[in-house]
């Protein structure tokens, strides 16, 4: 547990500017729950989303070169927004099983030591749940949320593809249901949770984003939720700006720290 | 051309086009269905004939959202997506074609967009 | 006697074939009347892996210049897994030959099922022409062993 | 010394045209050890076995070898008149110069060459040929099936029917199988009850059949004709002779609230139960994870009420060890557990049910009475989805790589009594293709559509989201109309894959069968063996060898049985003498002939050997069981030490033949 106890974080570009409340919460609750996050020099943007294209190589580059200064300093790395953990977590999966991406990254890189694939990477709710433990979570709690009926909100970049990501059932998850039951509140388990909010699409397609992110919160709040939480930036604003609906969202740190009493009265929100 | 540009779809995507059984699974569980002129199901039958220049000069390449629930909903390993994003991508390779240019960007902000958001974009609709 | 050998050489050729599907495909490309050279010998044998390396070794001891093994496709095997065996002895003996320096094209084995004659004759055909192009096994032979 | 005769046959021309037969001969006849050389017209005649058994007897042969026609051919014949003549038949090889010689060559001076070679290394073979004695192992005269399902009912009864003592082993405290749970069955709508319980009243009056309900077959020894079975008979904590199946015991007692498997847990049963109420044999079974009495020692209610004292807490697994002479295998099939396909919501929603869910949901001794009713608020459904191929035909690791055959024509079934019972239900099925290959089965399909206007969709559903009001948005391709669709649905049923039973695996490393990669067992010929495994005294039941419907599985457990029946009604089997068999002295006990054996044939023995200075050693050694050998040869070429050899094709004997060919 000590020796697990202190991670490479990377948060992310977004975190740095539209959702700092993201990293704080994430920040200010590790520390609480005895957990370091050390956050690697110069790190660089993780390119938003994953090529899946097999002959692009140049936008990888960024999440590797993260994941090899994760290596070199022997951490285990933890991410917290949806899409880094996505970009970072299918570059590793894809690098250590195909060895053509394997020699052209390393050859691109110049790379002393080839990576392959070796870091360990942690979403942060994989932190709660597999090195904290929910039950030692459950513990730390001293403001349970009781009685607020909480959905959450997977969207599509936290378990797909599945084989990559490794963190739940991709149709079935539990792991932010039991983070919910951890702090004291209630789930509310509703099909639309791992369906995509629209994202990237609100640039160009509006009625499209509000569409998709109409339907996930019309699901929720028809199975009863009183608000709904998530882990990506996009999602929060897709689900916020474009779905119409009334019910809250937040990031699930921002509950978390609420939970642990961590939150401070006036925040951006 | 056409076989040419097959073969580097083939390769560019991964996908074996040759497993898909037609179920229609994909289509079925695909969000932007609505919006798309040809539908994930068709991308992977089109590209298996090499009728691709018609997927090439579809909007419907703007329209898949990467969610990946065609893929791992697949039960036959195809990974449609991969197809849409391969087709894409030999889209905006060809010179003049991005989807997106710097210039409009500006247009399409708002004070909360994420610049996840303008990235992602900028990684799908460009070269 | 070296330089003329190779004009009118004509390569002595083992064939080792399993009881079920290749000695049946054998004499089904006799009742078909299907052609292939007399060089080949066959030797009926149960199933493909009866033959252990050493009986192909001792072929190419006394003299053989190629050894053919033919078997029941594989999942067709008789004894239902026999030619799994022999697949991978034989890929054993590959590297035992590489290692050695002996050409590994003297030595194959084939699928050939109890339908197929024209297959074969036609590998036998193909595989002594094969043979007959490397010319006489030299470096296997023991010269002792030759009587005569 | 050898004494060798050597008979080259022309075969009318056959030979002849192309063989100088004659040079044949006298060539051969100057082969060490041969003493006559004689060819002839027809050697496969009368006249020309006469010729042979007259040279045995004159000449005192030792071996003979035949220039002829394939081995395939002839063997037997010429075997057979050695025989006759009193000589050891394995004493006689054939040298196949008609298909592997006269019929392929032309030139006739390079196809005599090659007959004389052919015709050297029969000569060098027989030399080392010993004379091999066929054994002979008798036949316990019953049959054991395994599972006792409709398939192993119906292959028992054939057995039974022909005589034979045959028990059945039931994992289950009631035999029937995956039947009974079913409410009708295709293509002729009759009940399935009414035809099944009736067959197992028979199988459990027939006194020729003895049914071992509750009981698992743990161990298996023993190969074809001579199995030893142990059967653990798990313990019910009743006792089977006294109980009369009253039932009183199931009424009274207090703990009701165990989940009912044989209604798939769509309702509750006690915890001392009888399955339904034609179980047979009809005794009731404690449920140790839920009896009170058992897991806190107060209660104790079924042994007051039971009048005849079966009840017996106290009572445990007992192990029985049987004898068999054949042995089947039915152990049938499962549907898959649909986990990893949750976005069809099963485990999400309770009205989202399998296909095996429904049939009990519409049976009238189901949990409704057979009133169709949502599981989740007793509502009569007024739209249902039935969505096909749930896990069947994947190419990936949640799901299976084959089609499960039955599914299709179940749907149909399904969709058509709905339609009938409740006209005003709207039924829609998705389906990737509809495969009806059977007697009227593709019209009981177009009868669902045109006569029960069933939607039938080309088409798969994506995913299923249920809602508050209790409605289940389905969401789903329409590839011929080309558009996305949301059903706004009461139920929706899944047509789950189906796998075999988990016992099969473990079963078929006890009985040394092949099973394929989806723990199918394997046919030994997947046309011309269809019911009998590759292991002597194996059959295969039912689907447990593939997915079949009632009727393929009630054909093949006949087939099945008449194997059997085949076997048991011989005294003894005669063995093939060439196998394979461990010289002892050279034996190191490395157990590498074990491994690749196919059939488990080989044990080890711990064996006391004399030593050279006259102390005794215990040694490790192979042994083979020549009834259960079947002469591959595998386990010889294995062996490190060339203590394996195998009978009539020996190390010697094809190094001799080699050596002749090369020479």
């Amino acid at each position: 547990m000590e020796n697990n106890a202190v991670f490479t974080y990377y948060p992310g570009c977004t975190l740095r500017t539209k959702a700092k409340d993201l990293d704080a919460y994430a920040r200010s609750s590790a520390e609480a729950l005895g957990i370091t996050l050390v956050e690697p020099e110069n790190w660089q943007c993780c390119g938003g989303a994953y090529t899946t294209a097999k002959d692009e190589i140049a936008t990888k580059l960024s999440a590797v070169r993260t994941l090899m200064a994760a290596r070199d300093s022997g951490r285990a790395l933890v991410t917290v927004c949806s899409a880094c953990h996505n970009v970072i977590k299918q570059t590793n999966y894809d690098i250590a099983r195909d060895e053509d991406m394997a020699r052209k990254v390393n050859s691109y890189m110049q790379n002393e030591t080839p990576y392959t694939g070796e870091t360990a990477v942690y979403h942060y709710l994989e932190l709660l749940r597999d090195v904290i433990g929910f039950d030692k979570l459950k513990a730390a709690v001293v403001n349970p949320l009781k009685g607020k009926k909480i959905a959450a909100y997977y969207g599509c970049l936290l378990l797909r593809p599945s084989k990559a990501l490794a963190m739940d059932d991709p149709e079935n998850p539990t792991i932010m249901e039991d983070f919910i039951r951890a702090i004291g509140a209630e789930p509310v388990i509703y099909a639309q949770r791992n369906e995509c909010c629209g994202g990237y699409i609100t640039m160009e397609d509006k009625a499209q984003a509000s569409k998709r992110s109409a339907s996930v919160m019309d699901s929720a709040k028809d199975m009863g939720a009183d608000m709904v939480i998530t882990a990506c930036p996009l999602c929060l604003y897709n689900l916020k700006k474009n779905s119409g609906s009334e019910l809250p969202v937040y990031y699930f740190t921002e509950i978390l720290a609420e939970a642990l009493g961590l939150k401070k009265e006036d925040t951006d929100e | 051309m056409s076989d040419k540009l097959k073969e580097q779809i083939l390769r560019s995507s991964g996908s074996n086009v040759l497993k898909c059984m037609r179920c229609g699974k994909c289509s079925a569980t695909c969000p932007s269905y609505d919006e798309m002129e040809y539908h994930p199901h068709q991308f992977v039958y089109m590209v298996e004939k090499g009728d691709i220049e018609k997927l090439m000069s579809s909007d419907s390449l703007y329209k898949c959202l990467t969610c990946f629930a065609c893929v791992d909903r697949c039960p036959r390993g195809v990974e449609p997506a991969k197809v849409v994003e391969a087709v894409r991508l030999a889209a905006v390779r060809r010179q003049g074609n991005n989807h997106l240019v710097p210039t409009d960007i500006p247009g399409m902000l708002d004070d909360d967009l994420p610049q996840q958001a303008i990235v992602t974009a900028f990684r799908k609709y460009t070269k | 006697m070296q330089v003329n050998e190779n004009t009118n050489f004509e390569p002595v050729i083992v064939a080792f074939c399993c009881n079920w599907c290749s000695y049946a495909g054998a004499d089904l490309s006799g009742t078909n009347r299907l052609n292939y050279p007399t060089n080949v010998k066959i030797i009926r044998v149960p199933c493909s892996c009866r033959v252990n390396p050493m009986f192909i070794l001792r072929a190419f001891q006394r003299g053989a210049d190629g050894v053919i093994l033919c078997g029941c496709h594989p999942g067709d095997c008789h004894y239902t897994s026999g030619n799994y065996f022999t697949r991978r002895r034989i890929t054993l003996l590959y590297s035992m030959l590489d290692f050695l320096g002996i050409e590994r094209d003297r030595t194959r084995l084939e699928w050939v099922s109890a339908a197929e004659g024209a297959k074969f004759a036609a590998t036998m055909q193909e595989f002594t022409d094969a043979v007959r192009k490397l010319g006489p096994n030299r470096r296997l032979e023991d010269l002792r062993c030759r009587k005569q | 010394m050898q004494r060798i005769g050597v008979f080259v046959c022309h075969c009318g021309t056959n030979i002849a045209a192309t063989v100088d037969v004659k040079a044949v001969a006298e060539a051969l006849g100057h082969e060490p050890g041969v003493v006559i050389s004689r060819e002839y017209q027809y050697m496969c005649s009368e006249s020309g076995q006469n010729l042979v058994k007259d040279a045995i007897r004159e000449h005192n042969l030792t071996g003979v070898v035949i220039c002829s026609c394939s081995p395939r051919m002839h063997e037997n014949t010429f075997r057979k008149a050695a025989a006759a003549a009193g000589l050891n038949p394995y004493l006689v090889e054939i040298a196949n110069i008609r298909e592997q010689c006269s019929w392929i060559h032309k030139d006739i001076a390079s196809a005599t060459e090659k007959a004389v070679i052919l015709g050297k290394a029969a000569v060098a073979k027989v030399h080392l040929n010993a004379p091999l004695i066929a054994g002979e192992s008798p036949v316990v005269k019953r049959a054991l099936v395994i599972g006792g399902g409709i398939a192993g009912i119906q292959t028992a009864l054939d057995i039974a029917e022909a005589g034979f003592d045959v028990d059945i082993v039931e994992k289950q405290p009631t035999i029937g199988g995956k039947m009974a749970q079913i409410d009708k069955t295709f293509p002729t709508l009759d009940c399935a009850a009414c035809i099944l319980t009736p067959k197992m009243v028979e199988a459990s009056q027939n006194e020729k059949i003895h049914i071992y309900s509750f009981s698992e077959v743990t161990d298996v020894k023993g190969f074809v004709g001579n199995f030893t079975v142990t059967i653990k008979r798990k313990a019910r904590y009743v006792d089977e002779t006294k109980c009369t199946g009253c039932g009183l015991c199931t009424e009274k007692c207090p703990m009701k609230k165990v989940p009912n498997e044989f209604n798939m847990g769509l309702d509750n049963r006690t915890a001392i139960y009888i399955p339904f109420a034609q179980a047979v044999p009809k005794v009731a079974t404690i449920d140790p994870n839920y009896c009170m009495m058992m897991k806190t020692g107060k209660c104790g209610v079924c042994s007051k009420v039971c009048s005849v004292g079966a009840i017996d807490y106290k009572q445990e697994d007992k192990f029985i060890e049987e004898k068999y002479g054949a042995i089947v295998v039915a152990t049938g099939f499962n549907p898959i557990n649909l986990d990893k396909y949750d976005e069809f919501a099963y485990n999400q929603c309770a009205d989202v049910v399998t296909s095996l869910e429904l049939e009990r949901l519409m049976n009238a001794a189901g949990p409704n009475g057979g009133t169709l009713l949502r599981p989740s608020d007793k509502t009569h459904p007024h739209t249902i989805v039935f969505v096909q191929c749930v896990g069947s035909r994947c190419d990936d690791e949640k799901g299976k790589p084959y089609c499960s055959k039955i599914c299709c024509m179940y749907t149909a079934k399904h969709a058509m009594l709905i339609r009938e019972k409740y006209p005003d239900t709207e039924v829609y099925v998705f389906y990737i293709d509809v495969r009806t290959p059977g007697k009227n089965f593709d019209e009981f399909y177009r009868r669902a559509v045109e006569q029960y206007n069933v939607h039938y969709i080309k088409g798969m559903v994506g995913k299923v989201t249920p809602k508050s009001d209790g409605k289940i948005d389905v969401q789903a391709s329409d590839l011929i109309a080309n558009e996305q669709l949301h059903i706004n649905a009461d139920m929706v049923v899944l047509a789950a894959a189906i796998e075999p039973d988990k016992t099969a695996r473990p079963l078929a490393t006890m009985l040394t069968t092949q099973m394929d990669t989806n723990d199918f067992f394997t046919e030994a010929h997947p046309k011309l063996r269809p019911v009998e495994s590759a292991t002597a005294g194996i059959f295969l039941s039912g689907a447990c060898q593939g997915p079949k419907d009632i009727p393929e599985t009630v054909a093949q457990g006949s087939a099945a049985a008449a194997k059997a029946i085949g076997l048991l009604c011989k005294n003894s089997i005669t063995c093939n003498p060439c196998v394979a068999h461990s010289n002892e002295l050279m034996c190191n006990g490395c157990s590498a002939c074990e491994k690749v054996c196919p059939y488990g044939a080989i044990t080890y023995q711990d064996k006391e050997f004399r030593m050279p200075d006259r102390t005794t050693a215990i040694r490790r050694v192979a042994s083979v069981n020549p009834a259960v050998c079947q002469g591959c040869g595998a386990c010889t070429v294995a062996c490190p030490s060339g203590a394996m050899d195998l009978n009539g094709f020996s190390n010697s004997q094809i190094m001799a033949e080699v050596d002749a060919i090369c020479k």
